[in-house]
């Protein structure tokens, strides 16, 4: 498995992603500084969560910019797999690499907390192909905009090509919250046109330890490793 | 020359903060409006000789960074230094 | 260079009179008195001109010279064995065993935070984040105390709002946990909110940097965001009292900008990792100046900068402008010769500024140059050594009268009593709040906000075979109307509920951090609050041994002549050797519940300075209860001694609300029920009895619930060490809390009462 | 009629936005501009009668509401309809 985590200034979640990347594969993944324009031939590049150039203008528009886009698009055109958690799923779209927008959360107000998301996997992604639709998986989200938006047609297109990866789950009927940003269609997560791009909001490398936000994280990046790795 | 960039959502998106301004102001006792609409400005100063291209360079500018034109509309004004 | 202002000896003494009379008054609006301003001349033997009375009435000021209460800081107990750096640098250090250290601190942003609560909260997270770090420590975890005014209050809700973004806009950007913490509501904070923030970090034991200057010739290093005219004064005006036309004297807000926070962080951190640094001060309050005078002071140095090459975000701005400047996200340091290129490398990579602004002296004086001109030349040691220390009258008022339970003569139900429990902000829910943090950034929290009594961290890379690794546990407490009734009572009592929050949640109690927020010292029952509190805390922590290693003061908390509740704000910090066995406040099903520090002959509960008195009687009076050191210290060890022997499954220490509302607390969770064995004398009591009622909501000290499913071997265990103690019941699921006939109590409508009530105001 | 509130950051106070975009301006190339600062902007329609009580109204919205007056300043445009 070669694997690397992309840093920007202000990226936060680099070391969680690399822990939890070292704990699955035995060995630390690759750092690689926004500035870097060459790198090695990869499985796999996350872009971990944070607060990239502050959020400023948009939250990963500055991130968008930098010279490490440009391989990391050759990276994915190769068919390298690619996974942006939070910051990172803002920076993937700001890339234009997956569509839509997020934006502020419907609260206004940034928002830490457990969810729970149902898999929907219909499109043949190695993220996904060991779980089955309806699956579930508890892990936390921690963020200011994560509110997926899209006009009509995209959404459909998405829920057609089953590259909605994540919904949050409603737990009880009763339950009026369990969507944590107002997102459309409850979306946690969705997936490039061949499956092999990921961007979700919340946080599987905060999910990997049985005393404090439980294993669902690790099972995911587990079972998406084995999957890329083949 | 001075350029202000005024950026807003374009029609039809949800626009969050404006909608929680509507109901604090409508709190506060303030009911004669409507239609409530947030935007950002961007104002800096642009060293070209005349107008046409400092426009031309704004708007690469919103092109390239400064607007999301996926969800965003913009508009430039430029002001004559006196 | 051209002397710009007189010396003493050149000048006629007309012209002498006629200067210092102008420069009095300059000296006078920057918040001087006439005897300090004497004092000055006389000290540096000549006029001081318009920065170096700048750079004076800053290190006079209340907030860099503790000038009240210095006398009485010197006397809290700093030393154990395990006090690596005890008050007086940027932070206390302690160590925690492995070759590691804890760095942490707490302080205060009440002024600012009043003013532009957004700003002022943000920037007093940045602040406190460069004390720690400043000190070679990767900060690991935040902490918050707060204290807004009547909920009712028209700027509340703005106010907490504002504050509660503020925290989470820095904490969560810059990508430390915010893991716990308190918010409390009461009137006398309206004009005087207090933002006090903890920040705990981690070390290599013997890499602790400090700030004194070493070594003349060595070169002074500006590192960071460029200077600007932000907060210009803040420390004299965090000393000063708001009245109504302070609104008028606003000077410009600092603005933080965690990002380059967050760059300032790593790029120093990274340099520490080589072996350049020599000495190291972060520019929080009085700026350039504190850090300056402070590290050349602690070396017993002089400093001789160079103005010009301070990097500045506006022009044209003046030597005074620059030396008070409060820009954040600002550091000092001392490098070893030669090392200035290397150092710079690093600080570009992370896009921030590196100017070479001087050179450390041997002069013993502050020398700064400007424009050509020197702009400032004093000696440093009356900036520091002859900074006034005041001996205030103080008196320290006790109230003794005992307020007993038949006082109130209650009509209302137990189960009215927890409504009002529930719907007071003050024990509600503070979930609406703690959502807003980032608590899991890091990936190392094991427990936080609202899940246990402390919240605990787990020490990242201490992970063996055998457990996920050691942890460290952090509280803050204060009950003010202890303090308030007596300030000694209430002093220790801050101390040992802190104590008690640590042990619940399963740790040892190590070191404390105090965060001493008062009213106008120059009030004689100020003062006595100040000196009282002192005396509390200081006895407790000695007893405890839990020392203070580091801690603020803020004092004129005062609006138009009215004072805050006292409020001196314990920290503490504690460590647990096993993640595994930390304790949460929640109970599980069939688990028995235990108070230890409690018997089957106690009845009568302590109602008098309660917060059942406050929601009964609208305000409170009388005697807070008593604290018992050395039975303190004995609960403590037993929890020790408890949870080493792995016979807990949870813990809540018993305080504001009493008994029922610490029960209610630990069923939420699951949702359980529990039926109350009730002691003899209350069997045949009602729910509208006061006995019944102090039994309750009593707030006797030095009590801990337990839940066990080893109800054996915890009895046997605290039989063998003589622990009173009082078996409340097995929990079930049947959502109910039932008193044999007393009352029944339906858990899940409280849980929701308590969910709602900080959403329904703020939502 | 359509009021339009400017809301800038005072001059001096410190625009950390305004700072990032200046660098990723530059990184993306563009090198002929200074000075770069960024605002808010709130739209919205008042119906009241005359000019002057629009902006009565909107003055005062600014200052309960809108307007952080502590750091921000801010200029009401109103535009008549047509
Ligand atoms: N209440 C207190 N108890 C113990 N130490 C204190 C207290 N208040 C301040 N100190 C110590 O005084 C020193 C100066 O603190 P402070 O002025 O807050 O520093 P800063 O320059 O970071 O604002 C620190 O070492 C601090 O720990
Ligand atoms: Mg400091």
């Amino acid at each position: 498995m070669r694997a690397a985590v992309a840093i920007f200034p202000g990226s936060n979640c680099d070391r969680d992603m690399i822990v939890a990347l070292k704990k699955i594969t035995g060995k630390s993944p690759l750092k690689l500084w926004h500035k870097d324009t060459e790198a090695p031939n990869l499985d796999l590049i996350v872009i971990p969560g944070g607060f990239s150039f502050g959020d400023y203008l948009r939250c990963g528009a500055l991130a968008a910019r930098s010279p490490i886009i440009k391989n990391i698009k050759n990276h994915i055109s190769r068919g390298g797999a690619l996974l942006g958690v939070c910051n990172g799923f803002q920076i993937l779209i700001e890339a234009n690499i997956l569509p839509g927008s997020l934006v502020r959360n419907k609260k206004l107000l940034f928002t830490c907390r457990e969810t729970t998301l149902e898999v929907q996997n219909s499109l043949q992604s190695p993220f996904l192909s060991s779980f089955n639709t309806g699956d579930y998986l508890n892990i936390p989200v921690a963020h200011n905009e994560g509110n997926y938006i899209a006009n009509t047609e995209l959404l459909k297109e998405l829920e057609n090509d089953g590259r909605i990866a994540f919904k949050y789950k409603q737990n009880s009927e009763i339950e009026t919250d369990y969507n944590p940003n107002g997102s459309l269609h409850d979306i946690a997560g969705i997936l490039s046109k061949n499956g092999r791009v990921l961007g979700m909001m919340p946080h599987p490398e905060r999910s990997i330890n049985s005393l404090h936000g439980g294993t669902d994280g690790l099972k995911f990046l587990t079972k998406s490793i084995e999957e890329i790795v083949g | 020359m001075k350029v202000i960039v005024n950026i807003s959502l374009k029609e039809g998106v949800l626009d969050p903060e404006g909608q929680a301004i509507d109901n604090t102001l409508r709190n506060l006792g303030f009911n004669n409006f409507n239609n409530i609409r947030t935007g950002k400005q961007i104002i800096l100063n642009i060293d070209k000789v005349n107008d046409n291209e400092v426009l031309k360079e704004a708007d690469k500018m919103c092109q390239e960074l400064l607007v999301n034109t996926v969800i965003e509309n913009y508009h430039i004004n430029i002001i004559k230094d006196k | 260079m051209k002397k710009t202002n007189l010396e003493l000896k050149e000048i006629n003494k007309n012209e002498y009179i006629a200067q210092q009379e102008s420069n009095l008054n300059q000296a006078l609006e920057m918040g001087l008195s006439k005897d300090e301003f004497e004092l000055i001349c006389n000290k540096i033997q000549k006029i001081p001109n318009q920065t170096e009375l700048g750079i004076f009435s800053a290190m006079f000021s209340e907030h860099c010279s503790y000038k009240s209460s210095k006398k009485w800081l010197k006397t809290l107990p700093t030393k154990a064995e395990h006090v690596i750096q005890g008050p007086g640098e940027n932070a206390g250090v302690i160590d925690i065993g492995n070759d590691q250290a804890a760095v942490f601190k707490i302080e205060s942003h009440n002024h600012p935070s009043f003013i532009e609560p957004y700003e002022g909260s943000a920037t007093g997270v940045g602040g406190i984040l460069r004390d720690v770090f400043t000190m070679g420590a990767r900060p690991i975890a935040l902490l918050n105390a707060l204290r807004f005014g009547s909920i009712n209050h028209p700027l509340t809700k703005h106010l907490v709002s504002g504050v509660v973004k503020g925290i989470g806009g820095y904490g969560n950007c810059i990508g430390i946990p915010t893991v716990g913490g308190e918010t409390n509501f009461n009137k006398s904070y309206d004009g005087n909110i207090l933002v006090n923030a903890m920040a705990v970090g981690l070390a290599k034991k013997d890499r602790i940097f400090y700030s004194a200057a070493t070594g003349a010739g060595n070169p002074v290093i500006y590192v960071g965001a460029k200077t600007g005219r932000d907060g210009i004064h803040g420390a004299t005006m965090a000393s000063a009292e708001f009245t109504k036309s302070s609104s008028e004297k606003r000077p410009t807000v600092q603005v933080g900008d965690p990002f380059t926070g967050k760059l300032l962080l790593e790029a120093c951190l990274e340099l520490m990792q080589t072996d350049v640094v020599l000495s190291i001060q972060d520019m929080g309050a009085a700026g350039l100046t504190s850090s300056s005078v402070e590290m050349a002071s602690k070396g017993g140095l002089g400093m001789h900068l160079n103005l010009d090459l301070v990097p500045t975000r506006e022009e044209e701005m003046t030597s005074y402008e620059i030396m008070l400047s409060e820009s954040q996200e600002r550091m000092l340091m001392i490098l070893k010769p030669g090392s200035e290129e290397a150092a710079k490398l690093i600080f570009n990579k992370w896009d921030l500024d590196f100017a070479n602004i001087g050179k450390v002296t041997n002069t013993g004086r502050l020398i700064l140059d400007k424009n050509g001109f020197e702009a400032c030349n004093i000696p440093i040691n009356p900036l520091v050594e002859d900074a006034p220390e005041y001996n205030r009258p103080y008196e320290i008022f006790q109230d003794k009268k005992i307020v007993k339970s038949d006082y109130f003569k209650s009509n209302q139900t137990l189960n009215d009593i927890l409504i009002k429990m529930f719907k007071n902000p003050n024990i509600a829910s503070k979930k609406w709040i703690w959502e807003q943090y980032d608590s899991s950034v890091m990936g190392d929290t094991i427990l936080c906000n609202g899940k246990s009594d402390a919240a605990i961290v787990k020490i990242h890379g201490t992970e063996t075979k055998n457990t996920l690794g050691k942890g460290i546990a952090m509280t803050t407490d204060c009950t003010p109307r202890y303090v308030k009734s007596d300030p000694i009572t209430g002093g220790m009592q801050a101390v040992c509920e802190a104590a008690r929050n640590i042990v619940a949640s399963g740790a040892r109690p190590l070191a404390i951090t105090n965060n001493l927020n008062f009213g106008n010292p120059e009030k004689i029952s100020v003062m006595g609050e100040i000196v009282g509190s002192i005396k509390g805390i200081s006895q407790a922590a000695l007893t405890l041994n839990t020392p203070i290693v580091s801690g603020n003061v803020s004092l004129y908390n005062e609006t138009n002549g009215q004072g805050i509740l006292p409020t001196p704000v314990i920290g503490m910090v504690g460590i647990i050797d096993e993640v595994e066995n930390s304790l949460g406040i929640s109970a599980e099903n069939n688990n028995t519940l235990i108070i230890l520090g409690q018997n089957e002959d106690f009845i009568e509960g302590w109602l008098g300075c309660s917060l059942y008195q406050e929601i009964v009687t609208d305000d409170f009076d009388g005697a807070p209860p008593p604290i018992n050191l050395n039975a303190e210290k004995k609960i403590i060890d037993m929890m020790l001694t408890l949870n080493d022997n792995n016979l807990l499954t949870g813990a809540h220490d018993i305080s504001d609300g009493g008994l029922l509302t610490a029960i209610c607390e630990m069923l939420f969770e699951n949702n359980l029920g529990l039926n109350v064995n009730l002691p003899k004398a209350l069997l045949s009591s009602k729910t509208k009895d006061h006995l019944t009622h102090s039994w309750c909501f009593g707030e006797n000290q030095g009590r801990i619930i337990i839940s066990t499913n080893k109800t054996d071997e915890v009895v046997s265990l605290l039989k063998k060490y003589l622990i009173d103690y009082f078996i409340l019941g097995s929990t079930n699921t049947t959502s109910n809390l039932n008193l044999s006939n007393v009352d029944t109590i339906s858990i899940s409508e409280l849980n929701s009462i308590n969910e709602a009530t900080i959403p329904s105001i703020m939502d």
